[in-house]
């Protein structure tokens, strides 16, 4: 046990580095797919990803969940937490919203694919 | 899906559970993990769920869409309006040692629970009328 | 009461908005909108005033919770000139705004759009007196949120697919916000603005100072559509409605710019952000690139409100060059021109709105004769185009004298050169609708064309009088933005 | 144990991400959204972030993928093949990740107690609580009580979000509705 704790301190970058994977992969999909329900997934996982980037480093090794108790001495940061839990309700209002405005540019133009609905339209 | 008997039967029960658990999440956010959002959205879930077996139709005869349209707004009300009380009682906007004049850690508490019940309200209300716009708009 | 200020103008119009969701009638909904915004502009200048007269910050702790522990509301001199910007304009495009809502959106919908109109100001004024980096995000997705949704109901089709252009870029640039935000959270534990300033004090030169501050940067750049994030903003300001056009445009980038200032004078300081690092040289060659890609895109609109947009897109270079002169005359230009530019934009989109109204386009070429049907609007299009080039006696000269006057205190007046060439091109596509206005014969067949309504064009004349009346007694905008650069400036050094 | 099941629930977000990103049919996209979401959910729940972790379990796994679900049904279901060039997309996706490597490299390692972020207002929050507010999961009291503005402000956008989402689709939908669509604006 505590050798692998050892470990996790030294390689402890790692969080990190699947962090900062997940968020090139979500601003990846948002700016090289077409279609608009893709690009709301997209989205989502770029502001998800930010949640490990605000946990992680909140994380005390041998801590436990920010509930006080006789049992515990250690505890986790709770503000991280706070922070996420409003991050992931604009999350959700977000994808409310895009989800609404994709179903109305699906009934005005037929299609989901900005190629289509962009290139389509005279803009002027 | 109307047809799946055992669908309906299973859900018929599973519901008030999961109301129930709601609520258990809603008042034990004090003592452990849950509060008022989490709460809303196990609601949200429940009414999601009997509308996708028994029909949208029978779910909008129990909660119409019209008494959600005043829930939603209410839910903030709710809880600006505990701001707007501790204003009155002199205290800074939502400054719930106000609340009570004996022991403010008291009034902190009953701030928590208001609050939470006006998250609770706007949260459960919005989902379960999102849900309503978006399966409505197919037919 | 009077110490109660900074919570009232932000809560009660988030309580109004939920009150116009219950109640939904247009007329009940419209008063409470006006009363309310009204409200929150007058407390916004008491304020002001406090903090010019007894020179100290207004500070509020919510919840009575003192920082960095609770959150934090914060009005000083530049604060307070933004406030009131915002609550100015509010008002005034709910006085000019309601016939052309009523004719524009869906009658079931009015009560709801003075719900979103009220949370869109509430979210912008939050954004403006927060001095805590998180709620500052929190509020920035209120006025988002609600600003997508206005932006959709516009008449065309084109509305709907401009919002979602304007969600996804947007989302993008308040997440790398956030994103920054976290960065700088996890080096120094707090989300205080004032108490981060100090604890990053040892800390500015670490990779992750460095990296919040670059995130923190673009995002906010994607927000105010610096030159090249400025993609969404065209599509959005051309179809959104005329009313929320002329609130949008006149407001929104302009908060976004407000809080690109908090953070490189107040959390990372000038001595920092502008004396260290390649910020100022990054923003000046994008603020040349925007003015003239902007004005120039802009000569070729057939749709007004479009031409309008890439000029703000221009105008929004103004701004930001003056950052990039990191001196204080630049930086009093800049302030000034935020000012001055959401006063002269704000009465052209009145007028187009008008316009729309009467004509039922936005299309240059549907203009003809305009000028002999509606002289009051066209001639305010002549003013405000006057305005927009910078002639003296007009506000649009104040701000051009004192980034001019910024660039000559560092010896570039290769910068005044390009100023003057700027306004050029301004001349040239304004004077393009003068032109078809004034000087083109209406086709026989037209519809005939009549004065928009009164409510419409009185608001946008009071603009109008109001960049006239600035630009000739300059002592409430250059007067308030000189004492804020000089705590923006000296509170950093 | 606590560091190696992270690490696999972290490749494992990982491996569903490129299943997300490869993968063209949408259904397979937002169910695979939704597994993103409750591995993202065991994640926090590790870190000791329960509360975060029931939220995004209730909301990421339950309420958006039933709104994804019923946008599919009203919209397509097969994403188009890509006509324009990945270089642009992943140059800048890989910019953005330079700078956060950049950035985080020198952060404190993972579960250290005694960064500038665990030290201070956070830990203060644990001291503070129990007398303050009586409540004993932290967690609440900050959300409601110390930063109680800011869940006010959360409120106020799911409020938006829905009255937004009414605004855009209410009514029932008809024909031509939408587009005054000559051309002319």
């Amino acid at each position: 046990m505590e050798g692998l704790n050892e470990l996790a301190f030294v390689l402890g970058g790692v969080n990190h580095w699947i962090t900062v994977f997940l968020i090139m992969a979500g601003l990846y999909i948002i700016v090289s797919r077409s279609n608009m329900i893709k690009k709301l997934v997209g989205l989502s996982i770029f502001q998800t990803s930010v949640y490990l980037l605000y946990v992680s480093p909140g994380k005390i090794i041998g801590g436990t969940a920010p509930i006080i108790s006789d049992d515990f001495t250690v505890y986790s940061n709770p503000l991280p937490h706070v922070l996420i839990l409003t991050a992931i309700v604009v999350g959700v209002a977000t994808l409310a919203l895009g989800l609404a405005l994709v179903i109305r540019i699906n009934e005005a133009y037929g299609s989901i694919e900005e190629d289509d609905v962009y290139s389509g339209e005279d803009w002027n | 899906m109307r047809g799946h008997l055992i669908l309906r039967v299973v859900s018929k029960i599973l519901i008030p559970f999961l109301l129930m658990f709601a609520l258990y999440v809603q008042f034990h956010g004090d003592f452990g993990p849950g509060g008022g959002f989490q709460a809303g959205v196990i609601v949200a879930a429940a009414f999601v769920l009997y509308a996708l077996i028994f029909g949208l139709r029978a779910m909008q005869k129990i909660i119409s869409p019209a008494l959600l349209e005043i829930a939603v707004p209410l839910g903030v009300l709710i809880y600006a309006g505990v701001g707007v009380y501790t204003w009155i009682l002199g205290g800074n906007f939502l400054d719930y040692n106000m609340l009570d004049s004996h022991d403010p850690s008291h009034g902190q508490h009953l701030g928590v629970l208001l609050v939470e019940a006006g998250v609770l309200l706007t949260v459960s209300s919005t989902m379960l009328l999102i849900f309503y716009t978006f399966a409505g708009r197919g037919r | 009461m009077l110490d109660q200020l900074p919570a009232i103008i932000i809560a009660v119009p988030l309580i109004a908005a939920a009150v116009c969701a219950l109640i939904r009638n247009e007329t009940v909904c419209w008063l409470i909108a006006l009363v309310v915004a009204f409200a929150s502009f007058v407390g916004s200048a008491t304020m002001l005033g406090q903090v010019q007269k007894y020179g100290e910050d207004i500070s509020y702790k919510l919840g009575g919770w003192a920082p960095p522990v609770g959150i934090e509301y914060k009005v000083d001199l530049l604060a307070g000139y933004v406030l009131v910007l915002v609550s100015l304009i509010a008002t005034a495009v709910l006085i000019y705004g309601r016939q052309s809502v009523k004719l524009e959106i869906k009658k079931n919908l009015h009560g709801w759009y003075y719900t979103m109109y009220l949370l869109c100001m509430c979210g912008l004024l939050g954004i403006v007196i927060t001095g805590d980096a998180f709620n500052a995000f929190v509020f920035m997705e209120i006025s988002s949120l609600s600003m997508y949704t206005l932006i959709a109901l516009g008449k065309d089709r084109r509305a709907v697919a401009a919002a979602y252009q304007y969600l996804v870029m947007g989302t993008i640039g308040a997440t790398m916000y956030i994103i920054g935000v976290g960065l700088l959270f996890t080096i120094t534990g707090t989300l205080n603005m004032a108490d981060l300033a100090m604890r990053l004090v040892p800390l500015l030169d670490t990779p992750a100072a460095i990296a919040g501050m670059a995130f923190i940067i673009v995002g906010l750049s994607l927000k105010i559509a610096l030159f090249p994030l400025h993609l969404w903003l065209p599509n959005a300001y051309a179809f959104a409605p005329s009313a929320v056009t002329s609130f949008l445009a006149a407001t929104a980038t302009k908060v976004s710019i407000y809080l690109l200032m908090r953070y490189l004078y107040t959390v990372f300081g000038f001595g920092f952000s502008i004396e260290r690092t390649p910020i100022p040289e990054v923003i000046m060659v994008l603020s040349l690139l925007a003015i003239f890609a902007g004005s120039f895109t802009a000569l070729f609109q057939e749709n007004i409100k479009r031409m309008l947009a890439y000029s703000s897109v221009a105008q929004i270079g103004y701004i930001t060059l003056g950052i990039a002169l990191a001196n204080a005359t630049g930086l009093t230009g800049s302030l000034v021109h935020i000012f001055n530019h959401a006063v002269m934009k704000g009465a052209l989109f009145m007028l187009v709105g008008g316009i729309a109204m009467q004509v039922g386009t936005v299309r240059l070429s549907d203009m003809a004769g305009a000028g002999k049907a509606m002289p009051l609007t066209m001639f305010g299009f002549v003013l405000g185009g006057f305005s927009m080039i910078g002639v003296p006696g007009t506000v649009g000269f104040v701000s051009k004298w004192y980034l001019a006057m910024g660039a000559l205190e560092n010896g570039w007046w290769w910068i005044v050169a390009l100023l003057m060439l700027s306004s050029l091109l301004v001349l040239v596509y304004m004077g393009r609708v003068i032109e078809v206005a004034f000087f083109r014969e209406r086709p026989v067949d037209a519809i005939p064309l009549k004065e928009a309504p009164k409510s419409m064009i009185v608001t946008a004349w009071v603009f109008l009088l109001a960049c006239v009346y600035l630009g000739f007694d300059t002592s409430f905008t250059v007067g308030v933005a000189e004492q804020a650069v000089n705590v923006l400036l000296g509170g950093a050094q | 144990m606590e560091f190696l099941f992270n690490l696999i629930l972290l490749l494992f977000l990982a491996a569903v991400t490129i299943g997300i990103i490869g993968v063209r049919n949408l259904f397979a996209v937002v169910v695979l959204s939704g597994a993103y979401s409750f591995l993202m959910a065991t994640l926090l729940i590790a870190m000791d972030a329960v509360d975060v972790g029931m939220t995004e379990a209730a909301v990421g796994a339950g309420v958006s993928t039933v709104l994804l679900l019923s946008a599919l049904h009203l919209t397509n279901t097969e994403e188009a093949p890509a006509k324009h060039s990945n270089v642009l997309p992943m140059a800048l996706a890989l910019l953005t990740g330079a700078v956060l490597v950049y950035g985080t490299w020198d952060l404190p390692r993972y579960g250290d107690p005694d960064t500038p972020m665990n030290s201070y207002v956070g830990d203060e929050y644990l001291e503070r609580s129990i007398p303050e507010t009586t409540i004993p999961n932290v967690v609440t009291s900050v959300l409601a009580s110390y930063r109680g503005y800011d869940t006010l402000g959360e409120t106020a956008v799911i409020f938006t979000a829905g009255i937004g989402v009414l605004m855009l689709l209410y009514g029932r939908r008809r024909k031509g509705d939408d587009d005054e669509g000559d051309g002319r604006s």
